[in-house]
């Protein structure tokens, strides 16, 4: 293994520990009331911060869903706007998307992917080499609009990687009940186009794969599919029941947690030691201290924002409307 | 959890609206042996609401069953149903990914009883938690009334209480044509007497409180808020009368004469925006059929005509008790001329 | 070949030759201001009829879109009632629907394969054995709901045939243009489903492409894809001049067209002669006269039928908005 | 066949609509190089009427050019090229076709500057072939004001001539918000003098003819149909006010409170059906601006709450001359009491 390989799987352990960290303290903080809802990506580690390393932050773009703390950590995302979202302050976060090219969360399923496509065909009307990164489910895979998505990129050379993370569940429905066929790579041949599975709980594999994938669209601008098989150890959601759609032993079937996987293989290679395990998770501390502070106590939103960002050019009846709020407000 | 109903020593259950959706689903199937319930997450796990929670178990996966992701192909697959003589009764799991489902709904479920001259009929109820109030993410609590009310060939109607949820459920699954059944998820665990065999009276609008000063006109998860707002008012010596209208399509027109007229006063709550909302058609009624009687300009106490916002801003943004109470001040304190 | 093959030959012709009658007859009358618009079927016929008659029907049935005239003929619909859309009578058509076993003409691109498997998923609920066709053309197979409707019917194991005519052109937007990858069967691999490429000149190819997917359909539940390669040889409706997209080369490349390919097997088969072509010919004249005739003077639509169907149980509302209506038309 | 611009001694020009409409996109991509125009059949084919027609030639496959056949594709790729910085004017081919694309145009199209709080604003023109009075196949004739208008975050403009709609057109594609631009396609062929570079008073609505019996609320396709009202009920002594509201978001209250208020009589016409229409919104607003002079109650002159029927039918579904005829003169014989 090359030094560079050293260091991404350093790296990798690093992003992946610290989303882990970040997703338990989320659902403990849910559990004590100082977040409404969360969903967790236990398990998706090693798919979300793979495959985010391996984009160029300068030119690249990020199209998340929902689920991509990992992407959002290992791209360094402002965690305190990012968390904005599942805290209920701003339905799409409150990091400042365009300049972290960084879209804001989709809550529509299977929406995101398109917008990816539109962005990356601006790319290549600018004559820019960036590469749209659009990260779906395998339930997404169901949408129409994820179809017109693989089939405009395709027809339209569009730089894009369509990003599967194939945790085998869409809330309670498992992979043989959404996807005809079982296999969302499977699809992309029928785009002209090519479709790589991938083991999604290997960074270094995902890396690969979604850099092959990168520079294909860079150098050729033809789009790509890539499927990370992961599974989603989590619940769907806090506020899920995992319980009541699938046994232990389904979940057994997931196999070794990445990030065990991942500590095994610094352990094996001697890249890493229990001083330097240590010295990850003290470093994280502080981190998430202050994360949670933000979260005791978050800057209210203040009601009028409601109003300021519906139109760039408000119409009179927003105003109107904002002043009359504001008036009742006061006098309630 | 979903609960149990217990039986009283009447026929009368106390259900929670929950409680009483998953009865009516229960005893529909039970009834119509070509009746099917499916959508996503609604078999095995029984709905994100558990509002079809044990009706797979009961019935089994042919007449209840989990589908793949997509609304328009939950819809599609439900007109394709129906012209094979089915009765699909599918859940799309939140009002704003009826969206994605659109066009099966507007321009297929809704025509194609007229484009076949009726040799095919839709008898479609389409369930969608519906509303805010429960600080859900993004297009989780959507407000959907004029969307389905502007189109023909679709009939809407929503619950304000366990026992209209039963009843009203029932009566719209036994309908021959397509029926947009809009649940008010925030009410959907507060509890009330149901009798499953006492289904009087569900025409129309109903008077949940009379008074005469003003009506105030709701439906769905506003009857409750307007309920509060009439006592608070009764303690001031004003006498609101709340008209539930139930019936979004079609509307009862005849019951928001009769109030109005009556009151002279007219104030319409909803959660949807503003301008060519719900309430848009209704004060158009409202004026027309009550124009010698009105003493005031119908208010209108809505949403804003901004997106449903996020959790923290949700209360801002839905007719608030003061805000309705506001609107009723407006109504009584205008004087004409 | 078979004397099962000769009978399917020359009613193949049959069927062809009438729609390709009817069909120019219809651009005439169109052109003689008798019929409004009317999209041609010229060229499609083999794709048509060779899959019509593949159907069982007493027990299958029909999805059309608003170019399958020739299925219309092979299949026996009430051809007045057909044309009541082409006229402007009724959307959907005059005929009755549910009993011909041949769903209204379809207006939204790709609409229709849902219906098609949502009525064949019926079938396996219903212990039956009647199997659904979906026709749809290369530009319909970018719609997000012919992807969601072939999502469904492998998940679900609903007895539907895919049957894609593709006639090289959705309105101007040709193949290469429209469909990522170039073949909409290569899609059906993705789906776990077989896709089967068939000449779609020739009725006998197609009708055992189809027949083979019928039978599967039937005996195992599968749906699976055919797609019949033909082309568009008219232009997309009367109102359209593909002259200002498309050239006389590219039509050319069409090949043959299906009616002069057939009528040289049955020759050369010693299947047909001169003098069976001639009465072929006799036979249809008094049909299309019976047509035209209808057209000349078509019964007007009373205009209340308007209001007749928009419900099965009418509000109050369309009841009195149809006395309105027919007190200000009779005043006016 | 599109037809050339015939320059005048001054600088009016006598064009169609679909001139007007042309030559503003021409305008617009000549100006502004972040301009893009896509859609079904827009480019080689310059649009099924000839609305984008040498446009492709004159600007290049890269600015203007073909998709595949799919709405929300189109819609979802505008929303992400805006993302990018570039300003997307996307074709629907046929009102009724928008429908599919409902779910990215209100979730996405209306919802991203809200969404990412300015981060990316979506400067598009969504242009939509709109409204009926071409017997065309089902769904190629649907008014769909109602959905655009009651969707937070999107404006919405409809020219009733030429110079109107090259100017709004172009004004359109500058506004840094979504617009819908629905382009009455019953008056696609018929000519106007259109002066490029007289863009006055473009805001709010139009009196396009004053009067002072009752006002003629229109737009669009119904604008020219109300003229003719006008004239004919001139020959009677009565004198309507027709006022052109040309933007639907936001609505020119003041015009319309201004006009009304004179007159004290409204007639609201246009084809979309009746229930929860366009004009429910409007008699709201009528209702309660002008409540102290309203004479009579709004009369709603409209399409019928069913499907937009077949050719032979339409001249029965959309106002006629002879029935908006009956509502002025239900407006004008209502005695108040
Ligand atoms: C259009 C739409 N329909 C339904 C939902 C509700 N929903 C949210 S997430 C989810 C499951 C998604 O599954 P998948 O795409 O596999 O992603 P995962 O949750 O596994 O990360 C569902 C049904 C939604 N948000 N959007
Ligand atoms: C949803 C929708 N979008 C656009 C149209 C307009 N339109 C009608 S036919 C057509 C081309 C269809 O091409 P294809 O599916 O290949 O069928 P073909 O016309 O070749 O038979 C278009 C764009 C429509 N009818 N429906
Ligand atoms: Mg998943
Ligand atoms: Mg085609």
């Amino acid at each position: 293994m090359s030094d560079a390989d050293d260091e991404l799987l350093r790296r990798s352990y690093e992003h992946m520990h610290f989303a882990r960290t970040l997703d338990n303290g989320l659902v403990t903080w849910q559990r004590q009331g100082l977040v409404p809802a969360y969903p967790p990506a236990r398990g998706q580690e090693a798919a979300q911060v793979g495959s985010a390393l391996a984009l160029d932050r300068s030119k690249d773009f990020v199209f998340p869903t929902y689920r991509e703390i990992g992407v959002a950590v290992a791209w360094g995302v402002d965690l305190v706007g990012y968390l904005g979202s599942h805290l209920g302050l701003w339905h799409g976060g409150l990091w400042d998307a365009a300049r972290d090219r960084f879209a804001p969360l989709q809550a529509v399923v299977g929406a995101g992917p398109l917008h990816a496509v539109g962005w990356a065909l601006g790319q290549k009307l600018d004559g820019l080499d960036g590469v749209a990164l659009s990260y779906f489910g395998d339930g997404a895979s169901s949408q129409g609009d994820v179809h017109e998505a693989m089939n405009f990129a395709s027809v339209m050379s569009a730089p894009v990687v369509f990003f599967v993370q194939n945790n085998r569940w869409a809330l309670s429905v498992p992979l043989a009940r959404q996807v005809g066929g079982e296999s969302v790579a499977a699809r992309a041949a029928g785009y002209g186009m090519t479709g790589t599975v991938v083991d999604g709980d290997d960074p270094i594999a995902v890396y690969r794969a979604t850099h092959d994938a990168v520079e294909l669209a860079r150098s050729t601008g033809r789009p790509s599919l890539v499927e990370a098989m992961t599974y989603r150890r989590g619940p769907h959601a806090t506020s899920d029941d995992p319980g009541r759609y699938r046994s232990l032993e389904d979940e057994r079937a997931a196999g070794v947690d990445p990030l065990e996987r991942l500590e095994g293989v610094l352990r094996a290679s001697g890249l890493a030691d229990d001083a330097w395990f240590a010295a990850l998770v003290e470093a994280e501390a502080p981190r998430l201290e202050a994360l949670r502070a933000t979260l005791v106590e978050p800057a209210p939103m203040p009601g009028d924002q409601m109003f300021e960002h519906v139109f760039q050019s408000p119409t009179p009846q927003i105003t109107r409307q904002r002043a009359q709020w504001r008036e009742e407000s006061e006098h309630a | 959890m979903p609960e149990t109903a217990t039986a009283t020593a009447t026929a009368t259950l106390e259900l929670s609206m929950q409680g009483a959706i998953n009865r009516a689903l229960r005893d529909s199937l039970a009834d119509d042996d070509r009746m099917l319930v499916f959508g996503e997450d609604v078999g095995v796990l029984g709905g994100v609401f558990r509002m079809t929670d044990g009706l797979q178990a009961e019935f089994g996966a042919g007449r209840v069953f989990d589908t793949p992701l997509a609304e328009s192909g939950i819809i599609g697959l439900a007109v394709g149903l129906a012209m094979g003589g089915w009765h699909p009764v599918p859940e799309v799991q939140f009002d704003g990914f009826v969206f994605p489902g659109f066009d099966q709904l507007l321009s297929q479920v809704a025509r194609m009883n007229y484009r076949s001259r009726g040799a095919f009929p839709m008898p479609i109820t389409l369930r969608v938690p519906s509303f805010g109030g429960i600080r859900a993410p993004e297009l989780h609590g959507e407000s959907l009334e004029t969307y389905f009310m502007h189109v023909p060939g679709l009939k809407v109607v929503t619950p304000s209480n366990p026992h209209d949820a039963y009843h009203l459920l029932r009566r719209a699954i036994a309908m021959p044509d397509p029926v947009i059944f809009m649940e008010p998820k925030s009410r959907y665990w507060n509890k009330g007497p149901v009798d499953p065999d006492a289904a009087a009276d569900l025409e129309g609008a109903t008077i949940v409180r009379p008074g005469r000063h003003a009506t105030l006109v709701c439906w769905g998860s506003m009857v409750h808020r307007c309920l509060q707002v009439a006592e608070l008012a009764a303690e001031d010596g004003i006498e609101l009368e709340v008209l539930d209208l139930r019936w979004l399509t079609p509307i009862d027109e005849e019951s928001l004469q009769e109030s109005v007229s009556r009151t002279g006063r007219a104030v319409v709550v909803h959660e949807a925006p503003l301008t060519a909302g719900p309430g848009a058609e209704i004060t158009a009624l409202v004026s027309r059929l009550c124009f010698r009687e009105l003493k005031s300009p119908v208010e209108r106490v809505t949403g804003y005509d901004v997106p449903t916002p996020s959790g923290d801003l949700e209360d801002e943004f839905i007719p608030s008790v003061d805000r309705i109470l506001f609107g009723v001040q407006r109504a009584l304190e205008y004087r004409r001329g």
